[in-house]
């Protein structure tokens, strides 16, 4: 009798634990027929309990119009939202720029325009700087007596290297894959870097 | 059964098919000689290098017999295997040279390391991995307090733009990739392996290996194999014969000293 | 004497309900650091207490490198598992290449050459970067200064590590000798300098 108590809660506390993992991983709230058919018929009594298990804690079962889904108690969003900030994606001139700056310093802006090939926008280097990437080194003792630009310690903290001899060279670049030059004489064909080329597949490049 | 190029007798180890099947998969010499060791169905401690030695030496007598192009670096276990066996059945000698012994235990604690590796590597991607077998929060909240800056930038994505960069600059460069040809020497040194095993006259065209490595390759062999019987005709090494232009060319090993 | 022991028992539990709340917000570990900043220095109690609390559920707390954070139950992968695409299933060399950084770093290119016997082909490690599993690390003190590899906190993450001493069995494999980066024999990578070296000099590291 007591057995049978025992395996009844274990199978609803499997069911729980999946229900649970279902929703956390969802990126999309879900409705209870979804759930019915990885869970059963007796979802609807597991949301409750779930819901209910989860009341009083940082994160509460909601429903979502017609689906259910896990969010942090609401009573709580002004706390969190404290230091909220939106990521965005650094723009392709910008993470160049960077690297220029880290491969190439000190360098004046005239030479990082030089070096790219194209003029360097007005808020590529102040978004750099805003964000303590990069900051001004001294000024180049030639004419004009130009600023330079150097990284930061704050550059090296981000990238998670210690110091700025552990940036990889154009060598280890071209080693790791991350520079590869076109085959200028794509005409000859493959070359060959397969050990053993069979002559099935030996026309792949 | 006739004596390979490394001077040991070879059995069929595999049919062609199976040959090509396998050599697909290997990931270099030392990943094939692993797999040969396994055949000894011992503790990687306990495999006979000798034997190993064998196994290795038939299998590249039979990959060329079938005409597969090996690369380089088959060749170079190849040569490196047939002097382990030598210093292995030598007795030890006075020399500057490690002994048999001391290289064949450096070979087996290279294997068992690669296939403790190999071991290593399974293990790793049975385990449960993010986003396969454990997920992580579906729906994440914008409630970032990890980064002070609000940017998301990788040091992947910094080198990759550096890598781009500079691809773009380098265009300009003549940068000459590495291309495989067959070299002069390669064919003077094949040729005159092979010779021992063409008594009689036979076309230049069957002493070419097959046509693996791509049409390049093939081109290039022709024109290395056909300077190199000029080149071995004017040591006197072999004899020539064509009868008449653009007929087949036909050699044979010279005979004038008839110490055949 | 009674409220006061309420009013304790409140602010802890205010702070565990805000440390729920900001690690199951993000997606990625937040390290202790970072919270104890948020939540006090008793973080490290609350996260035990937390992780306690989840341990039987079906999203569980986990510790990964420096960080921590919520990821579904190990044991449901069985239930949850999703096929890896095709397109982004790895080569075996990049698996291999993968397991020697792992096991051996900081370790150099032309160690792991030394030790899988061939050349580190295009395609390898820019892929285990470009999955954020590697990342270069200091240079070698050594002629020429190699460039060695290290694994991420996101490479623990991926596979639920808690820390690199978790690694399946790399405590035998260090017993056995096995995880000694050293070149061997012929240079079979190709950028070996080391033509024969034998057992006992070849300890240059």
């Amino acid at each position: 009798m007591i057995k049978e108590v025992t395996n009844a809660e274990e199978a609803r506390m499997g069911k729980l634990r999946l229900l649970e993992a279902l929703l956390f991983a969802s990126a999309d709230p879900l409705d209870e027929e979804t759930l019915a058919t990885r869970i059963g018929p007796e979802v609807g009594a597991l949301l409750d309990s779930l819901r209910a298990h989860y009341a009083p804690r940082g994160i509460n079962l909601v429903r979502t119009g017609a689906g259910w889904a896990f969010r942090t108690a609401a009573d709580l969003a002004p706390i969190l939202r404290q230091e909220e900030e939106v990521s965005k994606k650094l723009s392709r001139a910008a993470i160049e720029t960077l690297a220029i700056i880290a491969y190439h310093q000190p360098v004046t802006r005239a030479e990082i325009e030089a070096i790219r090939g194209v003029v360097t926008s007005k808020g590529t280097l102040d978004i750099l700087m805003e964000h303590g990437w990069i900051r001004p080194g001294r000024r180049r003792e030639t004419p004009g007596r130009p600023l330079t630009w150097i990284t930061t310690d704050h550059f090296l903290d981000h990238f998670g290297l210690e110091s700025l001899r552990d940036l990889p060279s154009v060598e280890d670049l071209r080693a790791a894959g991350l520079l590869d030059s076109r085959p200028v004489l794509l005409g000859l064909g493959g070359t060959g870097e397969d050990a053993l080329v069979s002559p099935a597949d030996s026309d792949e490049d | 059964m006739t004596e390979d190029l490394f001077g040991s007798r070879s059995e069929p180890v595999a049919a062609p098919d199976q040959l090509m099947l396998v050599l697909n998969g290997f990931e270099g010499p030392l990943d094939l000689l692993l797999i040969l060791g396994r055949e000894q169905k011992v503790d990687l401690t306990r495999i006979s290098i000798l034997q190993l030695a064998d196994q290795y030496l038939a299998f590249v007598a039979e990959a060329r017999k079938v005409r597969l192009e090996l690369a380089a670096d088959y060749l170079v276990m190849a040569a490196w295997l047939a002097y382990l066996k030598s210093r292995l059945l030598i007795p030890a000698q006075e020399d500057d040279e490690p002994s048999g012994e001391d290289m064949a235990a450096a070979l087996a604690f290279q294997l068992q390391r690669l296939e403790a590796m190999k071991g290593a590597a399974q293990a790793l991607f049975a385990r449960p991995r993010l986003g396969q077998d454990v997920f992580s929060r579906g729906a994440p909240e914008d409630i970032d307090i990890r980064r002070k800056s609000v940017y998301e930038v990788t040091l992947y994505d910094l080198l990759r733009a550096y890598g781009d960069h500079r691809k773009r600059q380098d265009g300009g460069v003549l940068r000459i990739t590495p291309v495989r040809l067959y070299s002069l020497e390669d064919a003077v040194r094949r040729l005159s392996d092979l010779l021992g095993h063409m008594p009689d006259w036979a076309t230049l065209a069957s002493f070419l290996p097959g046509e693996a490595g791509g049409p390049l390759l093939t081109r290039s062999s022709m024109a290395a194999h056909f300077a190199a019987t000029l080149e071995l005709a004017k040591a006197g090494q072999l004899e020539l014969r064509q009868d008449g232009a653009f007929a087949p060319l036909y050699l044979r090993r010279a005979t004038r000293d008839g110490d055949d």
